[in-house]
């Protein structure tokens, strides 16, 4: 079956957008895409965002199945937790797109930036401008299922790379990555205060990034390089001005939007997607092209 | 002891009375009236029904958990992290292939255990159970952790774990079966047993118990480990929804677990910590999240109607009491 | 062979010592009454021998056997049943739930279930036995002090006493209420239950004992057999001095003083109070009166403002207030003591200087800070007019004894240098010696033109302190008679209507 | 009359004293002497006691501000929504062009408003402080959510907000002199004027507390009230320092603050919440996290480390009492 059913009285289409990190920033951009791009389809968008309750999220979507929207996407979200929903949306007939999340049977399709493919880009130029060798400080989350993955691929690049050393991995507190990653770096710039005793930072993505350049920058030592992911605008001018940020990823997060809502209109038209897993392309972002 | 003072009865004594005894409920029944009169075509109906109470049943059973630890005027804010523990350990378990009901024993035992010790500390050492549970949290979240790496865990979990999660007996969902029967155990427990009620006479004068003769720290340390056992037990279950369990998933219920309990504590026997009160306080809330996702209210808007509401709902009680 | 028997038994609180070297036998089927000063250690040895607190030397022997008694469990089963001087129910729970603490509760097999009717039968049966009339349905805390001390009289009764320790069970009891416990006890001993009975009140102690034990400061001053005991000679052990009673005092006619406070017509929303009024005058020492739930606490509530008033007025030093409040009360000069210390009457967890200076804070205050060297002194001051026994003006009044915090209430009023005085059972748990200078200093009071609203339980009290008394029934005030003249026979024919 | 002398002697009892007042605070020295000779190069510098001291200045602050309602035996829930929106308040005003000091004084102002109706709907209604202020923060959180779509601030904030966030007075931030003012301020009012002194009376008795004539409602409303102010500011003052007001950016600091503030009952004055007990739970907190993460302890071990440390810590001051 296609669209479930009753959209509202003026005929428009209704889609629900669910999220847990509305509050982050880039998932945040995405959203307020995605509303757009709603828009210009002539569809209606309910935003639902749960602050990083998961199991929530469950709730909540099982909320607008009940209430037979039209369509759901879940924007940074792994889909693995949220099977059993999934499963209830495609036996109505509601059509589930993830957004930066993941794609898992049932679900119509996912756009997204490969995590692993992103990670694999700053990571590269970071080990390539280290001279792959190095002291490597680690601050990332690796409850999040996308900042894992390319938490993964750092790992694995360490490997191929003895000569990087990982000094510490500290997990970032969120919510308040940014705080929390600026304290952790005041408390290692003193605990290695030797010159080169740290060379780079790598973190998962951009606000611990911000945090950790934000405290390298204080503490004056000029030897120490930032790298984030995601491509937020505070990251972005940073970079710009010289700071120790020196790289990010711009994940082209209107670009998924863009693919998601493309797709989603196929669905309405009873067409098919062109394909489960559709990446928006990323690119690498560095002080050059700020 | 703090004197209250009283009243003779009139009709609007009466009346009073009822909001005082059941004011949040009948907050509860207005809302329910408000919803549906907004929203017949989605918000009133059986699978809505059954979709909420599926949806509350976490929040209830966990808020049972936080009930009985305040029945003996203690808190346990380490709930949320046991419950992630208890789904994670319980994923572990069965994704390496063990038996269906080492999974769910499991958790439970481990968190008897760490409740007794929550307990232990509290009661032999006189530390307040606030910053003993708080500190036992943050063990619990770095136990968790370590368990998991801090990834989802979701593979090789076999569609037997999922069965209590997601599969209905006829059209009433597993998960709303096992919280009525837990809540009706507990509710028993509470008021019909000689050890119900030595909880609630501990949790309301410790000293005067003592006195009195009865175990007080053996009690207290039952009541931890009971919570803590409703709160695993809740992370299972819910690893048995979700078909995964996150390192983190039951972190967020532990405030709305306390907020279900102070909701309850408004209703029938007024500030004691009650099962059904629990109850009604966890089904508050969650139709209100439920019918105003329906209603496609702004998740901002939500929140403040949904603050504003349960103000309202505890005022309206209270109103019910001073106009004694 | 005694049924109880302590050797060299010993108690420090930090620095402090509460009892030291006290020896001391009970024999079963007997009454030892045991009287001291406020604070020389009559409550702190009870709560060893039954195991609220751990001795930190000595010995006790039951029935010749050396016991360590460490919980009130180990007590319980060796068959000693406490009332404590302050009360301990659960306020949240019905009567019977409390009767049935920690005893054993009716139940079906393994403990599944209790079984309701059967506790309330049982309860309802020992009610009827013992002759009191209790609501049970009650909760605790819905309770008057008198009804919480029948209850838990009750529930002393409930069990298989071989020793029971009555502390100042009679603090806040009508004369009604004790004649019940005098019974209970006679009944007790006549079963060969001893009993270990503390109070104040002398002719009590007279009248109950067999023997007299004497604690002054933490020592056992001696034992006396009760032929050999009377009132000088108890008091002057306890004190280590010579002691005669004091005089009965003048009695003042003040019906021309000019009127300090005049109650128009008062009731209160919760019907409790029916319109009653009164008048104090300057110089007076005005008693209330009533049996039991006759509404004297809550007539005095609703004068201070903390009950709700429905219609009337409160006149004081000419001036109406329809709506009262503690603020308004204080500021018109008038102080209240209640009858519960414990739940209203102070802070516990304060020192004796924080809870003493209180009202009156403002007056040791700059505006910036509050000058504490001006409090203490003051305190100090107060501490030793009263007698305050402690450590010192920063010791917590949670560790005081029963009458010494009942003094700091006292003196906490008297700083606040009041032209009235509400007084609920103001006396009650402080020492003869003590009461009779509360009673000296009220007819201080009175004399620099000062009114004084009294309310006691004790009949003889207000026979012997009061210029005029009011007498209170259902609410409603029903007569009003003379101190001078009155008798106890006739105070109790009109509470009683006949 | 006679006041009971007591005798000086008995060295172990004036040890134990010595626990019990000051256990909280000897076990903060061990921390510090543990970290100092695990790691004399980094932890026991100069340098990093100036970063400590930067680091625990948000805690100490809404710490305090949760030791004031906790005087009048209430709790604040809302104190960390309170400061994710005191931040952005000030972030938008700042962004938006408006004067320094008007950014510093309308969050705190907005705060004293939204502490005095907490207050007001707590002692009005005698609804229970739990749950009113877990309400109201749910109500400021979508409110917060509103005034900023869920993003982040960052853009037009200039360097003179930074200021105070950012820059030091000499080799000492300027948050640290903030924080140490905020404590003797407070350490003063709580404990040297007549104010404090009521709100202590009003938590340790209220029915007393009537009785004696004080204005129990008024002075409980201005607790909240100060409470909800000191929140903000630490809200503003994290911005400060970001250059960036996050939603969310307070909410973590809500537990936090109540563990720092419970631990302080452990200091000084025993039972009783304390400000400069406050500021030495925040610092055992702060030291712990710096002193872990310096010595590169992973993450999920600094959490079962730090748990197990506040929890000897407490143990170890009721140890000093139960000597007695
Ligand atoms: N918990 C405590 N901490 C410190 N000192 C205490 C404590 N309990 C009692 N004391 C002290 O021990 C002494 C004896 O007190 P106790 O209560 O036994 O006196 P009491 O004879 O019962 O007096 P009262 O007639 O006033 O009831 C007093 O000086 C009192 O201050
Ligand atoms: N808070 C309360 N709730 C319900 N009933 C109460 C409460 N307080 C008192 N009572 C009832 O009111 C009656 C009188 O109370 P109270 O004892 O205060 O009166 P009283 O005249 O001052 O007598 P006394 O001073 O001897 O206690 C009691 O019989 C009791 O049943
Ligand atoms: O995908 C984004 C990540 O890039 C990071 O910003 C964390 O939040 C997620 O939503
Ligand atoms: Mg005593
Ligand atoms: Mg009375």
């Amino acid at each position: 079956a296609c669209s479930g059913g009753s959209s509202s009285k003026d005929g428009a289409k209704n889609i629900s957008i669910l999220t847990p990190f509305l509050s982050s920033v880039t998932t945040n951009e995405m959203v307020e895409a995605l509303k757009k791009q709603a828009e210009d389809h002539g569809w209606k968008a309910n935003v639902i965002d749960t602050k990083g309750d998961v199991g929530q999220l469950a709730s909540r979507m099982e909320d607008v199945i009940a209430s037979k929207t039209d369509a759901i996407v879940i924007v940074s979200t792994d889909p693995n937790q949220l099977k059993a929903q999934i499963q209830s949306a495609k036996d109505k007939g509601i059509p589930v797109l993830g957004c930066d999340s993941g794609y898992i049977d049932g679900m119509t399709m996912n756009a997204t930036s490969d995590n692993t493919e992103m990670s694999k880009m700053v990571t590269t130029h970071l080990f390539d401008s280290l001279g792959k060798k190095g002291n490597l400080v680690v601050l990332t989350y690796r409850a999040h299922p996308g900042v894992l993955k390319r938490t993964l691929l750092l790992d694995e690049m360490l490997q191929q790379n003895p000569d990087v050393k990982k000094v510490t991995e500290m997990q970032v507190e969120v919510p308040g990555p940014i705080e929390s990653a600026r304290k952790e770096m005041e408390s290692l710039l003193l605990a290695n205060k030797a010159e080169g005793s740290i060379t780079a930072v790598w973190t998962g993505w951009d606000e611990p990034a911000i945090g950790a350049a934000q405290a390298i920058e204080a503490s004056g030592r000029k030897d120490i390089v930032v790298i984030g992911i995601d491509g937020n605008s505070q990251a972005v001018d940073m970079i710009k001005k010289g700071s120790p940020l020196v790289a990010t990823v711009k994940q082209n997060f209107p670009g998924m939007a863009e693919i998601v809502a493309q797709q989603l209109e196929n669905v309405f038209q009873g067409k098919e997607v062109e394909g489960t897993e559709l990446y928006a392309p990323a690119s690498l972002i560095t002080k050059d092209n700020a | 002891m703090e004197t209250t003072k009283i009243t003779k009865t009139s009709s609007s004594v009466q009346w009073s009375k009822l909001f005082r005894s059941y004011g949040t409920v009948i907050a509860g029944i207005l809302i329910i009236i408000m919803f549906s009169v907004l929203n017949p075509g989605s918000f009133a109906t059986l699978d809505n029904a059954i979709n909420i109470s599926r949806q509350i049943s976490f929040l209830v059973i966990i808020g049972i958990g936080a009930t009985i630890v305040m029945s003996v005027s203690e808190f346990d804010l380490s709930i949320g992290a046991m419950a992630s523990l208890g789904g994670v350990i319980a994923a572990k378990i069965i994704a390496s292939g063990g038996p269906l009901w080492i999974a769910f024993v499991v958790p439970v035992l481990v968190a008897l255990i760490i409740g007794f010790i929550n307990g232990w500390i509290v009661t032999q050492f006189r530390v307040l159970s606030f910053i003993t549970t708080l500190a036992m949290s943050t063990v619990l979240g770095g136990f968790t952790f370590w368990l998991t790496g801090g990834a989802t865990i979701f593979e090789n979990i076999p569609d037997s774990f999922r069965y209590i999660g997601q599969k209905s007996l006829g059209s009433i969902p597993m998960l709303s079966i096992v919280m009525l029967l837990v809540t009706i155990l507990f509710w028993y427990v509470m008021t019909q047993t000689a050890f119900g009620r030595r909880l609630y006479a501990i949790g309301g004068n410790e000293s005067a118990s003592r006195i009195a003769g009865l175990r007080v720290k053996w009690n207290k340390n039952a009541a931890f480990a009971l919570g803590a056992a409703l709160a695993a037990l809740t992370g299972v279950l819910m690893a048995s929804r979700l078909g995964s369990a996150h390192p983190t998933a039951g972190n967020g219920l532990f405030l709305q677990a306390y907020a279900a309990a102070y909701l309850g504590m408004t209703s029938f026997k007024e500030g004691v910590p009650n099962i059904w009160g629990t109850f009604v306080g966890a089904a508050i809330i969650g139709v209100l999240a439920n019918g105003l996702t329906i209603m496609e209210v702004p998740t901002f808007m939500q929140d403040v109607i949904t603050g504003v509401i349960v103000i309202a709902a505890v005022i309206m009680q209270r109103l019910g009491r001073n106009a004694q | 062979m005694s049924l109880l028997e302590v050797k060299q038994l010993d108690k420090r609180f930090g620095l402090h010592h509460a009892l030291s070297q006290i020896s001391l036998s009970i024999e079963a089927g007997k009454v030892l009454g045991l009287v001291g000063e406020n604070g020389a250690g009559k409550s702190t040895f009870i709560k060893i021998i039954t195991g609220v607190y751990a001795p930190d030397g000595g010995s006790i022997y039951w029935n010749g056997q050396l016991e360590t008694i460490t919980s009130p469990r180990d007590a319980h089963r060796l068959g000693i049943h406490v009332l404590h001087q302050d009360r301990h129910l659960i306020p949240a729970f019905s009567g019977y739930e409390n009767l049935y603490l920690g005893t054993d509760i009716p139940q079906v097999k393994f403990g599944l279930r209790i079984r309701w009717h059967e506790m309330k039968r049982r309860a309802e049966a020992l009610k009827k036995e013992l002759g009191m009339e209790l609501d049970l349905d009650k909760t605790a805390e819905e309770m008057s002090p008198p009804e919480r001390t029948l209850l838990e009289l009750m529930r002393v009764m409930m069990q298989d006493c071989k020793l029971l320790i009555l502390d100042e069970p009679t603090a806040s009891l009508t004369d009604q209420e004790t004649e019940i416990l005098f019974r209970l006890i006679q009944q007790l001993t006549a079963q060969g239950t001893a009993i270990l009975y503390v109070s104040h009140r002398m002719e009590e102690i007279f009248k109950l004992s067999d023997h007299i034990a004497v604690f002054r400061n933490g020592k056992n001053a001696g034992t006396l057999q009760r032929e050999e005991a009377n009132l000088n000679k108890v008091i002057s052990m306890m004190t280590d001095t010579d002691y005669q009673a004091a005089a009965t005092h003048e009695r003042q006619d003040a019906s021309m003083n000019p009127v300090l406070l005049s109650v128009n017509q008062l009731s209160t929303v919760d019907g409790r109070v029916k319109p009653s009024s009164l008048q104090v005058h300057a110089g007076e020492v005005v008693g209330i009166f009533g049996l039991a739930g006759a509404g004297r606490t809550e007539l005095l509530e609703a004068i201070y403002g903390t009950r709700s008033i429905q219609e009337g007025e409160v006149v004081i030093s000419g001036k109406s207030h329809r709506r009262m409040s503690p603020q308004k009360a204080l500021e018109a000069g008038m102080v209240f003591i209640p009858e519960d210390r414990r739940s209203e009457g102070l802070v516990m967890g304060m020192t004796i200087r924080e809870n003493m200076t209180l009202p009156r804070l403002q007056h040791f205050s700059s505006g910036l800070y509050v000058k504490q060297r001006k409090e203490k002194h003051a305190v100090r001051q107060w501490m030793e007019n009263m007698n305050v026994k402690a450590v010192g003006s920063e010791q917590t009044v949670s560790e005081l004894s029963g009458g010494n915090q009942q003094k700091v209430v006292f003196a906490k009023a008297l700083m606040h240098e009041p032209i009235l005085f509400l007084c609920d059972e103001a006396t009650q748990a402080v020492d003869v010696m003590t009461r009779e200078e509360i009673h000296r200093l009220l007819r201080e009071q009175a004399n620099q033109n000062r009114g004084v609203l009294y309310v006691t339980s004790d009949i003889h009290e207000i026979l012997d302190v009061c210029d005029r008394i009011y007498v209170l029934r259902e609410g409603s005030i029903v007569s009003e008679i003379a101190g001078g003249e009155a008798t106890s026979e006739q105070l109790l024919q009109i509470c009683y209507n006949r």
